[in-house]
């Protein structure tokens, strides 16, 4: 079968978001893949550039409607960070079991998007109705589902009243229970271990080499997470651990996410039980003093750093976004290589791409054999036919 | 210096001792990188140095084989008037931060690519380049990826001095019927 | 029984197109209601299946350029047509008055005709999806129509006949064929799954791998018709199963009235195909689809050899019952 | 348009395209915070199959067609592609306030605004993100709007009279 160039376009049921795949493929074997994103970049730092601490929030939350808050807490907490704002500790409190409540309900949300990939819709229609309970939650505290709209420079907008708290902690056994059957689920599911174990594999070396983030390095065994090495927010303070795994396959990032699940179960059951009282705001001043901040965040997909750099007035001068799933596409690029066409959809969900995140683009030539082909590609890259034709769609 | 585990450019495994206090500290990484210009301490766990665009290659090798840093956070940009600055994030299993800073003057803004030691930096650098106009020399891919196809040349969107021009179209469409495939 | 009024009313009217096409919308409605039901999700109103039918019929019909029109309306057709007639040889009240020897394989080879019409039009839209979907599809006949034929041969092997009728006349002689044959009962399943292209060997239309395989660039009357073969094949297929292994619409006692037992039959018939539909939704609910080439281990190294292990056993039992 | 012209069919036809719309789900370039809401209206809570409404892959099996988020330059060409692939009896939902006017990223350099700049708009659901069951209202609202549009024959009848033109006193021309 000659190569065939199959383009995955921006309008794909598998993808949820708009990514252009053009893959030569040679019978149901993936040869050669060209990725291009960035359909939604929409200019989101020159515009914070234009905003004052107040106003670019709101946008900054918009940059990704599954992960809003990390990109609103990151920012916030570097500006507090230039300030040498002292945040009151309830607070940080609400601000982390917001965050954890976020990454419970976005790895469920993949748990169902990555069993839609392989056709296995029953498990879709389960997770998303057990996410449901934590929306609900969410929507309680913050009072919209999706972007909560928490934060603020100096602490957080709306406190949490008992009647709050209690109803959450009353969703955390039910949460538990589910999660539990998931697991074994997963486990012992037959098509579901046929189509994610083995699929997609990275070794420790790659997943260090092509710089993966988050639960796909995780998965591969690299022990690196933001929250334990660089503590902020309450992480300090609550005991929780790292999950980690040596698959590194699409399988293994699916326990490394459940096992995060069950971690942030058990944050979130913490944080509710002992938060401490006091204020949750302070008032900051209008103008953050100059001076440069790297402020790192452990976003659902991974590490999320935002570089801002003020200049005295009430205005960023810079904030450079890198979001985690832009660090992930070049270990899915070397991922994909050989793989099958069937497994297109499934190997991009595992590293659950938030492309809304990635308004970046990369265009990563692989000749067939993964391991060099990065490095040699990458110095001859642009002499590979096929990749000047930007034919349209 | 023996002591330093001279490991091999990739995957290091995890240093014994994975806080702070381990072998890598940042007066070692002070000393260390004293030679390729001014460090100091910006913060509990980042270390700045100043260095020259041509130096910055084997800086980053340095770091990768001497002091275990095996992973570019990110590559940040920034346009303060007359000068481009460039600062690559690099940390290791030592957790501390390792910042590179350069400055590119504005008429002539080029510097040369590190993505052959750090593949995820053929990524950023692309960005740079198609939204700051910085070339980065032996970058194998170094064509427009973000914004669309008929941006028109040249623009350089995040650059301070830059606004939307009133007549140049941007791409988007026209409203002529394209024909259905 | 054979004056050609009460013939053409067999054909058209009662277990022919009309109660057909009824039952087909039936079935496909039930289907859908038991998979919502397993997702505890509420699911679709009983007339879903008819109004996306006539949704569909009323819709614009697009052809893509340089696609030959003619060819593009008539696969449907030919493939509707191929699987209503098979379904008159399968006796749905007592036996059915068209059936001669031999009218197993007629609507054996029937029920291909779908598959060969999606290969057909997934090569015909020149569209790169429904391209890779026709081939998965012809991959995937290969796979599962040896064991298929295999599995619903063995019965005609036990019963001496190749009429289903005949067989279904047998099975009421002596006890259902499923106690003999358990293993060819779940290899026909499994393969009817197959056939149908439901959830784990929904390979062809994989509707989040290549948008919806060889359906891609059908609209409006040609998508409408091959929704309706698909939802027909698999009445025509549960009605197969229930008659060659589950004893048809046959009942042990006689009633006196004649007509009571055509009834009786008939209703027999339907609870058979319910249980039928009944085990192929689970299957579809509890399962994720699995790629080509695994398909094609598990068809080749399982699924074959426990068809010939059944016909071997099948061949045993006759020459031990002769001797007998 | 096949709409038959006699009663009884028209009237079978008109409820059958009301009792099962099949969308397609269209992310120009959106924070994916509506995408997630309207996968959300599908799980066992908000459930819409109840009503028929089945998500589909491809455009050319959809009849409405929901499109998430402000157009950024780059998919432009693409949606209004994609609108041009769906067969005749055709709705577009554009959802949330970057669908409607481009929300908080309107004036980006990058923004080309509301998707009624691209491709033309039957319903607007306000939010960011709406609720699902404020996305299956309006899914509804296109559902009586395809009732009327059929009353009338078509959508014509609907199209906005362009504004009268404002002279210097700011009165307007009645040509």
């Amino acid at each position: 079968m000659p190569e065939v160039v199959i383009p995955i376009g921006p309008q794909h049921p598998a993808l949820k978001e708009p990514v252009n795949f053009r893959i030569i493929a040679d019978g149901e074997k993936i040869v050669r893949l060209e990725l291009e994103l960035s359909y939604t970049h929409r200019g989101i730092e020159k515009a914070a550039e234009q905003r004052n601490f107040i106003r670019v929030l709101p946008l900054l939350e918009r940059v990704c409607g599954i992960c809003s808050h990390s990109h609103a807490t990151v920012f916030a907490k570097g500006i507090e960070e230039i300030m040498q704002l002292e945040v009151p500790p309830r607070a940080q409190y609400i601000r982390t079991i917001i965050a954890e409540l976020e990454r419970m309900h976005s790895h469920l949300l993949w748990l169902g998007v990555a069993a839609h990939e392989i056709g296995f819709n029953t498990l879709f229609m389960w997770t998303w109705r057990d996410r449901e309970a934590v929306q609900d939650t969410l929507e309680e505290m913050s009072g919209n589902r999706v972007h909560y709209n928490m934060n603020e420079i100096g602490g957080v907008r709306c406190d949490l009243n008992p009647a709050q708290v209690n109803a959450a902690l009353s969703r955390v056994p039910v949460l538990e229970e589910r999660i539990k059957k998931y697991v074994d689920m997963v486990n012992d599911e037959e098509t579901l271990l046929l189509r994610f174990r083995g699929v997609g594999r990275m070794s420790k070396e790659e997943a260090l080499k092509y710089g993966a983030v988050g639960p796909t390095a995780r998965a591969s065994g690299v022990d690196y997470d933001v929250r334990r090495d660089d503590p902020y927010l309450a992480y300090a303070e609550v005991p929780w651990d790292v999950v980690t795994d040596t698959e590194g396959d699409v399988y293994g990032r699916t326990r490394v996410r459940i096992g995060e699940l069950r971690e942030s179960v058990q944050i979130v059951r913490y944080c509710l039980e002992n938060i401490p009282a006091g204020p949750i705001r302070v008032d900051a001043p209008k103008n953050a003093p100059k001076g440069e901040i790297l402020s790192r965040y452990e976003a659902p997909r991974g590490e999320l750093a935002h570089y801002i750099r003020t200049n005295g007035t009430d205005k960023v001068e810079r904030v450079d976004i890198r979001t985690p799933t832009l660090a992930n596409w070049t270990s899915v690029a070397m991922c994909l290589v050989n793989q099958n066409i069937a497994d297109i959809p499934v190997i991009v969900a595992a590293i659950d791409p938030c492309l809304s995140c990635t308004s970046r683009l990369t265009v990563t030539n692989r000749e067939n054999r993964p391991g060099v082909a990065v490095v040699r590609a990458a110095r001859r890259g642009s002499s590979l036919p096929g990749s000047e034709d930007e034919e349209k769609l | 210096m023996a002591a330093e585990k001279a490991s091999a450019a990739y995957g290091c495994e995890g240093l014994p001792g994975d806080t702070m206090t381990g072998p890598v500290t940042i007066d070692i990484i002070k000393e260390r990188m004293k030679e390729f210009g001014l460090t100091e301490q910006v913060h509990a766990n980042r270390v700045l140095v100043k260095t020259v665009p041509g130096k910055v290659h084997d800086a980053i090798g340095t770091l990768q084989t001497m002091l275990g840093c095996n992973r570019l956070i990110t590559i940040s940009t920034l346009d303060n008037g007359e000068t481009f600055e460039l600062l690559y994030h690099v940390i290791g299993p030592h957790r501390i931060i390792i910042t590179l800073e350069i400055d590119l003057p504005r008429s002539q803004p080029t510097t040369p690519t590190v993505s052959d030691i750090l593949p995820p930096a053929g990524i950023y650098e692309r960005q740079i380049h198609d939204l700051f106009g910085i070339i980065f020399e032996g970058n194998p891919n170094l064509k427009k990826i973000i914004l669309n196809e008929d941006w028109p040349e040249h623009e350089y969107p995040l650059r301070k001095d830059w606004k939307p021009g009133p007549d140049t179209f941007y791409g988007g469409i026209k409203v002529e019927r394209s024909e259905g495939n | 029984m054979t004056d050609p009024v009460f013939i053409l009313l067999y054909i058209v009217l009662f277990p022919g197109f009309i109660f057909l096409f009824v039952y087909a919308l039936f079935l496909s409605f039930l289907d859908r209601k038991i998979v919502a039901r397993m997702q505890n999700r509420v699911g679709p109103p009983f007339y879903q299946p008819f109004a996306d039918l006539v949704k569909m019929l009323a819709k614009e019909v697009i052809d893509p350029d340089g696609v030959d029109r003619g060819l593009f309306d008539a696969i449907p057709l030919v493939a509707l047509a191929a699987v209503m007639t098979a379904f008159l040889y399968v006796p749905v009240t007592g036996y059915s008055p068209l059936a001669f020897p031999g009218d197993l394989v007629v609507v054996l080879y029937l029920m291909i005709i779908p598959t060969f019409a999606l290969f057909l039009l997934g090569w015909l839209s020149r569209n790169i999806f429904s391209a890779i979907g026709g081939i998965r599809a012809a991959t995937q006949m290969f796979i599962y129509e040896v064991p298929f034929f295999l599995a619903l041969l063995a019965p005609a092997i036990m019963a001496g006949t190749w009429s289903i009728s005949g067989i279904v006349v047998w099975q009421q002689h002596n006890t259902w064929l499923v106690f003999f044959q358990p293993i060819g009962f779940v290899v026909a399943l499994i393969c009817l799954q197959a056939k149908l292209e439901r959830t784990p060997f929904d390979i062809p239309e994989a509707e989040t791998e290549i948008v919806a395989g060889p359906l891609t660039e059908l609209t409006g009357r040609r998508l409408a018709i091959i929704h309706l073969t698909t939802e027909i094949s698999l009445v025509v297929g549960s009605a197969l199963i229930a008659a060659l292994f589950l004893g048809g619409p046959m009942i042990p006692w006689t009633l006196s009235p004649s007509w009571l037992n055509e009834v009786v039959g008939f209703c027999v018939f339907l609870v058979k195909t319910l249980a039928v539909l009944l085990v192929l939704s689970s299957i579809k609910v509890a399962t994720g689809r699995i790629r080509i080439d695994q398909l094609n281990d598990i068809g080749w190294k399982y699924i074959a050899s426990a068809a010939l292990v059944q016909v071997g056993m099948v061949l045993v039992i006759n020459y031990l019952w002769v001797t007998l | 348009m096949t709409v038959p012209s006699a009663g009884l069919s028209r009237r079978l036809v008109n409820w059958a395209r009301a009792k099962s719309p099949w969308i397609t789900i269209y992310n120009s370039g959106a924070c994916n915070a509506c995408d997630i809401e309207i996968i959300a209206c599908l799980m066992p809570r908000f459930d819409i199959e109840r009503f028929g409404i089945l998500v589909e892959g491809s455009p050319r099996h959809a009849d409405i067609m929901i499109v998430t988020g402000n157009v950024t330059l780059k998919q432009a060409s693409r949606l209004r592609r994609v609108w041009e692939q769906m067969p005749e009896p055709k709705y577009v939902i554009a959802v949330g306030a970057c669908g409607a006017s481009g929300g908080v990223f309107k004036g980006l350099y990058h923004v080309m605004g509301g998707v009624d700049g691209v491709i033309p708009v039957d319903a607007y659901v306000a939010g960011c993100p709406p609720r699902p069951d404020e996305i299956i209202s309006a899914v509804v609202t296109c559902l009586n709007l395809l009732k009327e549009d059929a009353a009338h024959g078509g959508k014509e009848w609907r199209q906005k009279k362009p504004l009268p033109r404002m002279d210097a006193k700011g009165s307007p021309v009645i040509p």
